[in-house]
């Protein structure tokens, strides 16, 4: 007995793991709400696949911790995981049938439980939902035993057609608005979710493509790496072209709705980039640094909008001020902060970004900054005639200023003043004992960084034609925090990725709003826990976190309190 | 020529009595020691000549300029430079960039010259990037200039630390414990690499060592303090005969040789 | 050279592709047809704030439209009914990137949205531009049916009074029928509050009352004592707060603690006309006013209404504007009944200027929330608003009043 | 001397006194204003004074978790305030049980101290378990990792709570005995607010003598000190990593329950503002150091529900209770301009070179 109970052990630990993931998702409504939409029409929904994919995941991992010993047990238990996150399910829906579980949990409706046994009466629904559990638990398992190879094809191309059935709403309007290339939404997606002939098309092609790929990789590998140096630049100058192009034609090509979102990513590298060097070189924790946005934003209104009446010149004339603004604003917060450390300063700092959002918000000042009704009419930039009005246009102006930042930042970071920020990073008083004045460059970094951010706060109110104090909240300054941390701190191309993926993704995913910010918090500690050193770490970064994890037996004493971040 | 020298500098810590108005004098050129028991005020005095603590009392003169109420970052210009008791390494910056954040102060790139790339702002950051591979160079880290600093071996760890105070260009070296740690054949050499130090670049060293073999074999002139106070100044040999000091290590029972 | 070539013909072929791609796209006339295939769903969809602090709201009007499309069978002209989404988040850009992700979606016929004022002013424009005409349950601002609002709005309507009517009625119940003289208000700097407390402080000062005070407190503050203590200095008779069920019910909670203000009368507007206000509130609701949409005419369709909502989703409606959303999504499929045009092979065919007009002369459609009828500006909420004082029998209950307390007209 | 003085101040010390001063000149000001005023009476100034007295008890019980994990991790628990609206909102629900039942009524005691119990718990439980999936991998990385892992938990658990319960508000029943007021010798006081700041008060006294005087209290701060020492003097660093997150957790689940029987409404977002305030107390204390965020949660307290009319009513700012927040956000920069480790100051020094 004890040895059987050895033998399934992991299978019984994932299967744990998963039952609570499933029920919990049951629980939270999440499973009944993604099953109004199909990913494949009328095969699959949404809140099935989710079901299947959590079983066969943890099926997987249960037969990948028993690899060691045998075939036979790897089945046995990814099954056994199967069959645990089915019968949770199962006793759940018993649970729900005794007692009115729905006085507290209000998603345990009976259209959830029939939803669990595939709609199934539950008298033979039962059976069936453990076999189901025990089958994804098979597929796993025998998809670890498979050839690699082939289980990558396969999981790529079935997650392709996953992925394509979620962004459904948003791959077929794109698709539809490009004349010839209607023909493939049509023959993709039914007026619900993937057509069939369509779901199985996608998941062929992917698979021929990948198949191809992985034949043919390390041919091209070495051809690349046996033509002459000159011709190795000649392609990579090629490459860097073909991306400039590829950047130029991208909302062209994506349509309206993308291009809003990349607009909305790009304002975010802007302000990515200005708290990466506040936070990633000088290693100040600023927690307030929406202030900024909002003063580059509110100044651009109060200069531009009619409305008010104070001033009314144009986008260009009032941004200047807005970006000087931005960086004496950055100065003078700075100064009463010089002193403090670490957490104090971060407490400090969102006290700034809160003071401002409240000042602008507040009836004392409403008749200068507009109050709660926010200020309006608020005029396009334009050159020559050429407005920014929709995201198409708009999206030009956000690129010119990334290109812009981004080369600020490029310039800074391995100059005197960027290795005196991380010096400070690194040592505050060491750095001090280097000839590094701390108070100026310290001072600096808070200027360069509100200054970044107030040029994003400026393209932002243009884009909106209006501002509204709500805008501006402290969960601003939090979102941009995680999203240079994600895409790896202190790296101009991790900000990019960072903001793509924790600003542009949840944007694609706007229509499973309720869903949407729980989504975003578990992956933000999915990604801490599986790839601290963030998705495009800075290189010595990995190198150092590396070493960290490897040499974490022999962990070194704590970092001296408040010192460092 | 004293180029360092304090008078009556009294430095307390609320009511405890760090450094009790020493008078000290560093003749230019020389390699001098501070010895004394733990807590005897070695360190402190470091910082205060530093900039980190702020004497109460007395004066610190360092060619005829006085250095009390200066911040770090001004001493450090005025040509003073040190390493630190347990090494304080930028640890996640590469040997070349510790070095190069040594040379901070002489450089004088400022934010517009680095954004628009002025001729003379990349001159200067060539220069140091020479510069600092010269000195990588000088205390034997060649070809390390790319490695993190924190993975340097500790001895290369040592070194570095004195390259990156050597950046500073400066006429005074302070190290504190520069053999802490070592065995006896990287001690050796350590003390051979101080020597050659001072030949080679006409520096002051001004070092605190608990090494006994260390202090005798290297130095010019020794201080002893104890409890705050200095109890005994002179060479290698006078020091070794003084009973005061004999009493002061052996007395308390914290027998130098012991360490 | 030969490859730089190669790619530069590359190049220039992607900027051409791109470039007819776009006119592809833009060629589109703004006010086209949505033509549905034989089988294929009616799509329709919703921009409220369903995720973050103000959920609730977003939530509940989602219900409302919800029970709407259930209340027609789910079915309209023999096609299903397609209900999506976007989320808002109650902020400007939320409004803007939701608009835009609906302008988007070539199939989406109507839209039903927003909840927050600041999020129709970007979102509304960017909407009509794309032909999708909107309907906001929610939307309080007279900015938004101002005579000088523009022509990008003319594809916005709304079934939720303007604060301009509502904050008026208020200020001459107070007057009138209760004949107090001397009021303060609060607001909790959200668009709607602070504008309908400056319509009512404006309408009762010009009808001779005195206005002692004007405060505001932070959403989301919870202690609301030493504001109402402050307000008590200046001893008003009234206190008008047409805030939300949180601070809302903090206030009435904690008014009768503060002393000075015993005795004093509190007033909100429909923001806090809910069951949820209730149970925030409990029974120191009782004796309360609030004005609101006469609902009398239609009781019966309203405890209807909230049956369905009981059994549906398990709970009472979480926030003032169900209502006001199942009349708007009423509106918007009587509205595409009245022009689709049927096709031999089963499809439909929406002429989206049609629509906009069919929705403009709405008229007369008996909703939960009264006599819904457009006027010019897309004003379409019955100009009928009540007040109505909360009974103990409510409270307990968690009941509406549904007999008004006070009429103006 | 003169000239001493004068070596001492560098620039930005002037211009840090420059900008506290003329802060301190404006409170000053305005409330010499406001009193000479004289629109508010000696009662009221003593009603603003307890009302703060509670919310202010409330707010330390909070910071008392933040304090306690920013000293053993050096972190600072984002997801606290999740912590705190976990345990208050599931109670709720035993609450309504209860109240249902008619046992409310009859055994107020009894029920109140099993709501409390049952909110202690869960929020305790939450505690644990966050350290034990999300922290502890972590607690080698670098200190910005477990901060952002702590904004995701945060998230995670708020939307969570909201799929279980709803998005609506839940109102805790009236506990008869609680209402009214009681006077003491001519002061009034509202009963359950002087429950509350008795019972805060008492369980505050019961956690500091915890961690002062027991012998798992003397690990934690072993630990707090310096965890590889702890480690080595046979303490196990985990256990006690986890003992410290289940009494901060109990003591924002206490918190919570406080919260719930003196503002009623509980809902899935409750714990965001008073999970940044207690962050902002504990710092205004001294961040890990335990008495000082009892005080900075205090002091807090007061600063808003007195600042507003006393700094602002006499300056003639209208609508002054919304700059609440930015007067307390205020006051905590002037605390730290002029003590920058907060008014009682960090309990662990930190070195210097």
């Amino acid at each position: 007995m004890t040895q059987m109970e050895s033998l399934w052990r992991h299978g019984i630990k994932t299967g744990f793991i998963g039952a609570v993931t499933v029920v919990l998702l049951a629980l939270i409504g999440m499973v009944e709400a993604f099953s109004q939409r199909d990913i494949i029409a009328g095969v699959i929904s949404m809140g099935h696949a989710l079901l299947l994919v959590i079983a066969i995941f943890m099926g997987y991992i249960a037969a990948k911790r028993t690899a060691l010993s045998g075939i036979g047990s790897t089945l046995i238990n990814s099954v056994v995981s199967g069959v645990i996150i089915a019968g949770s399910l199962v006793l759940l829906i018993l649970l729900g049938s005794w007692v009115n579980l729905r006085s507290i949990f209000m998603n345990a409706s009976p259209a959830l439980y029939s939803l669990l046994t595939f709609g199934i009466e539950f008298k033979n629904g039962w059976t069936f939902l453990l076999l189901a559990g025990a089958l994804c638990g098979l597929v796993a398992g025998l998809l670890y035993q498979s050839f690699p190879t082939f289980r990558r094809i396969l999981i790529t191309s079935l997650s392709s057609v996953i992925i394509a059935g979620v962004l459904q709403d948003m791959l077929r309007p794109t698709l539809s608005a490009w004349g010839p290339i209607s023909v493939i939404s049509d023959w993709l997606f039914s007026s619900n979710g993937l057509s069939l002939s369509g779901a199985i098309t996608l998941c062929l092609v992917i698979a021929v493509i990948l198949f191809i790929w992985f034949q043919k990789r390390d041919i091209l590998r070495t051809r690349f790496s046996r033509l002459p140096s000159s011709g190795q630049r000649t392609l990579r100058m090629a490459g860097y072209v073909l991306l400039v192009g590829i950047f130029l034609v991208l909302p062209q090509v994506l349509g309206l709705f993308l291009s809003e979102v990349l607009t909305i990513v790009g304002l975010y590298v802007l302000l990515g980039l200005g708290l990466n060097i506040v936070v990633g070189y000088a290693g100040l924790l600023d927690l307030g640094y929406v202030a900024f946005f909002a003063i580059g934003a509110y100044v651009t209104a109060i200069l531009t909008s009619p409305e008010l009446g104070f001033f009314s010149l144009t986008f260009w004339q009032a941004l200047p001020f807005a970006v000087i603004l931005g960086l004496l604003s950055g100065v003078i917060l700075g100064v009463p902060v010089l002193k403090m450390r670490g957490d104090y300063l971060a407490i400090a700092t969102l006290g700034f970004g809160e003071i401002i959002r409240i000042l602008v918000l507040s009836d004392f000042l409403r008749p200068w900054l507009g109050g709660a009704q926010g200020i309006g009419r608020i005029p396009k930039a334009s050159i020559g005639g050429y407005e920014f009005a929709t995201p198409q246009q708009i999206y030009y102006l956000i690129l010119a200023g990334c290109a812009f930042v981004i080369f600020i930042s490029l310039r800074l970071k391995d100059s005197r003043l960027g290795r005196a920020w991380k010096a400070m990073r690194e040592d505050e008083d060491v750095a001090q004992a280097m000839g590094i004045n701390l108070v100026a460059t310290k001072l600096l970094a808070f200027a360069t960084g509100a200054g970044f951010s107030a040029l994003s706060g400026a393209i932002f109110a243009s884009k909106l034609s209006s501002v509204y104090p709500h805008s501006f909240n402290v969960m601003i300054s939090i979102n941009i925090l995680c999203l240079i941390i994600v895409g790896g701190m202190g790296s101009i191309p991790g900000v990019i990725v960072g903001a793509v993926a924790l600003v542009g993704l949840p944007e694609l995913l706007r229509e499973f709003a309720e869903y949407r910010l729980l989504v975003y918090g578990a992956a933000l500690v999915a990604m801490m826990l599986l790839r601290p050193e963030g998705l495009w770490p800075e290189v010595l970064h990995l190198r150092e976190l590396q070493d960290a994890q490897s040499s974490s037996a022999d962990s070194e004493t704590p970092a001296p309190s408040g010192a460092r971040i | 020529m004293a180029i360092l020298s304090a008078e009556k500098m009294t430095k307390r810590f609320g009511g405890l009595l760090a450094i009790q108005e020493l008078d000290i004098a560093i003749i230019e050129n020389s390699i001098h020691s501070i010895i004394g028991p733990n807590g005897a005020g070695k360190t402190t005095f470091f910082n205060c000549v530093t900039g980190f603590y702020r004497p109460e009392e007395g004066r610190i003169n360092f060619n005829s300029h006085n250095l009390v109420g200066l911040t770090p970052d001004r001493v450090v210009r005025l040509g003073i430079a040190r390493t630190y008791q347990n090494i304080r390494l930028f640890p996640n910056l590469t040997a070349l960039e510790n070095i190069l954040v040594g040379l901070h102060s002489h450089l004088k790139a400022g934010f517009f010259g680095i954004v628009v790339g002025l001729p003379s702002t990349r001159h200067e950051e060539t220069e140091a990037s020479k510069e600092a591979v010269r000195l990588l160079n000088f205390v034997r880290l060649e070809g390390k200039e790319d490695l993190l600093a924190k993975n340097l071996p500790y001895g290369d760890q040592r070194r570095l630390e004195i390259a990156r105070a050597l950046a500073a260009r400066p006429k005074l070296l302070l190290l504190d414990e520069p053999t802490a740690g070592m065995n006896p054949r990287e001690t050796q050499e350590m003390m051979d690499f101080i020597q050659h130090l001072r030949d080679a670049l006409g520096i002051t060293i001004l070092l605190i060592e608990h090494q006994m073999r260390v202090v005798m074999g290297i130095s010019e002139t020794v201080t002893v303090l104890d409890y705050g106070k200095k109890i005994a100044e002179g060479t290698p040999d006078e020091i070794k005969s003084n009973p005061t000091v004999i009493e002061a290590y052996l007395g308390r029972g914290s027998a130098a040789e012991a360490r | 050279m030969k490859r730089t070539f190669i790619l530069f013909t590359i190049l220039a072929l992607m900027i051409g592709i791109a470039a007819t791609g776009a006119q592809a796209a833009d060629a589109k006339d703004p006010i086209g047809v949505v033509t549905i295939k034989k089988g294929e769903p009616v799509h329709i969809a919703y921009w409220f704030v369903v995720a973050g602090e103000n959920a609730s709201l977003g939530t509940d009007t989602k219900r409302g439209v919800e029970i709407a499309i259930e209340d027609v069978g789910g079915k309209l002209l023999g096609h299903p009914i397609k209900l999506s989404g976007q989320d808002t988040g109650c902020n400007a850009e939320g409004g803007q990137a939701a608009a835009t992700k609906l302008a988007s979606d070539p199939t989406i016929i109507a839209a039903i949205g927003s909840n927050c004022s600041s999020e129709a002013k970007p979102g509304a424009p960017i909407l009509w531009k794309a032909g999708i005409t909107t309907v906001s349950p929610s939307n309080t601002a007279p900015y938004l049916t101002d005579p000088a609002r523009g022509p990008e709005y003319e594809g916005y309507l709304r079934t939720a009074h303007n604060d301009k009517i509502q904050g008026a009625v208020a200020a001459q119940f107070a007057i009138k029928k209760l004949g107090v003289k001397k009021a303060a208000t609060i607001h909790d700097g959200s668009v709607y509050a602070e504008q309908l407390q400056a319509v009512f402080a404006e309408t009762f000062k010009k009808m001779g009352g005195t206005i002692t005070s004007q405060e505001a407190v932070s959403t989301g503050s919870t202690d609301m004592r030493p504001v109402l203590t402050k307000i008590a200095t200046g001893k008003p008779e009234f206190i008008y707060y047409p805030i939300f069920i949180a601070e809302g019910g903090h206030i009435t909670r904690q008014a009768k603690e503060v002393a000075g203000l015993e005795k004093v009368s509190l007033m909100g507007a429909d923001g806090i006309f809910s069951p949820d206000f209730y149970k925030a509130a409990g029974e120191t609701a009782i004796g309360m006013y609030h004005s609101s949409p006469d609902f009398s005419a239609f009781a019966a369709g309203y405890k209807d209404f909230l049956a369905k909502h009981q059994k549906k989703y398990g709970e009472k409606p979480l926030a003032p504007f169900h209502a006001h959303a199942y009349d708007a999504a009423m509106m918007v499929l009587k509205a595409i009944e009245k022009v689709a045009v049927k096709g031999k092979d089963g499809s439909l065919t929406i002429g989206r200027k049609a629509l906009r007009d069919a929705l403009y002369a709405t008229k007369g459609l008996k909703g939960l929330t009264g006599n819904i009828t457009c006027n010019k500006l897309g004003d379409c909420a019955d100009p009928r608003i009540a007040v109505y004082q909360t009974t103990a029998d409510n409270v307990k209950k968690l009941e509406m009043p549904d007999k008004p307390f006070w009429k103006p007209y | 001397m003169l000239e001493r003085l004068r070596e001492r101040i560098t620039p930005t010390d002037i211009v840090m006194w420059m900008i506290g001063g003329s802060l301190l000149v404006m409170i000053i000001w305005g409330s010499a204003a406001t009193l000479l005023a004289g629109l508010y009476t000696p009662r009221h100034w003593l009603d603003f004074v307890i009302f703060g007295l509670a919310q202010g008890s409330v707010y330390a019980l909070i910071a008392m978790g933040y304090t306690m994990v920013y000293g053993v991790l050096r972190m600072i628990n984002f997801a606290h305030s999740e912590v705190f609206m976990s345990g208050p909102y599931t109670a709720y629900y035993v609450a309504a049980a209860f109240y249902r039942s008619g046992l409310l009524e009859s055994h107020p005691v009894l029920c109140l101290l099993a709501i409390f119990m049952v909110s202690m718990f869960i929020s305790s439980m939450i505690a644990f378990l966050l350290e034990k999936i999300a922290y502890r991998p972590l607690r080698n990385a670098p200190r910005l990792i477990p901060l952002i892992t702590a904004i995701g938990a945060s998230f995670f658990l708020q939307y969570v709570f909201r799929g279980l319960y709803g998005s609506g508000f839940q109102a805790y029943p009236v506990v008869k005995m609680l209402e009214g007021h009681w006077t003491f010798i001519g002061i009034r006081i509202l009963r359950f607010q002087a429950v509350v700041i008795v019972a805060a008060a008492l369980l505050l006294a019961a956690l500091y003598s915890f961690i002062q005087m027991t012998r798992v209290g003397k690990a934690i701060r072993a630990v707090s000190e310096d965890k590889e020492a702890a480690y080595l003097m046979g303490i196990d660093v985990d256990k006690m990593i986890s003992t410290t997150f289940i009494i901060g957790g109990m003591a924002a689940g206490a918190a919570g329950a406080f919260y719930g029987i003196m503002f009623k409404q509980v809902h899935f977002f409750m714990g965001f503002i008073p999970g940044i305030k207690a962050f902002t107390a504990a710092v205004l204390g001294g961040i890990g150091n335990i008495p000082g965020a009892m005080l900075g949660g205090i002091f807090l307290g007061l600063i808003e529900s007195v600042g507003p009319s006393l700094f602002l009513d006499g300056l003639g700012i209208v609508a002054p209770y919304q700059l609440k927040d930015a007067i307390a956000f205020t006051m905590l920069v002037l605390v730290l301009i002029f003590r920058p480790t907060g008014i009682l100051g960090e309990r662990l020094a930190v070195k210097k070179a």
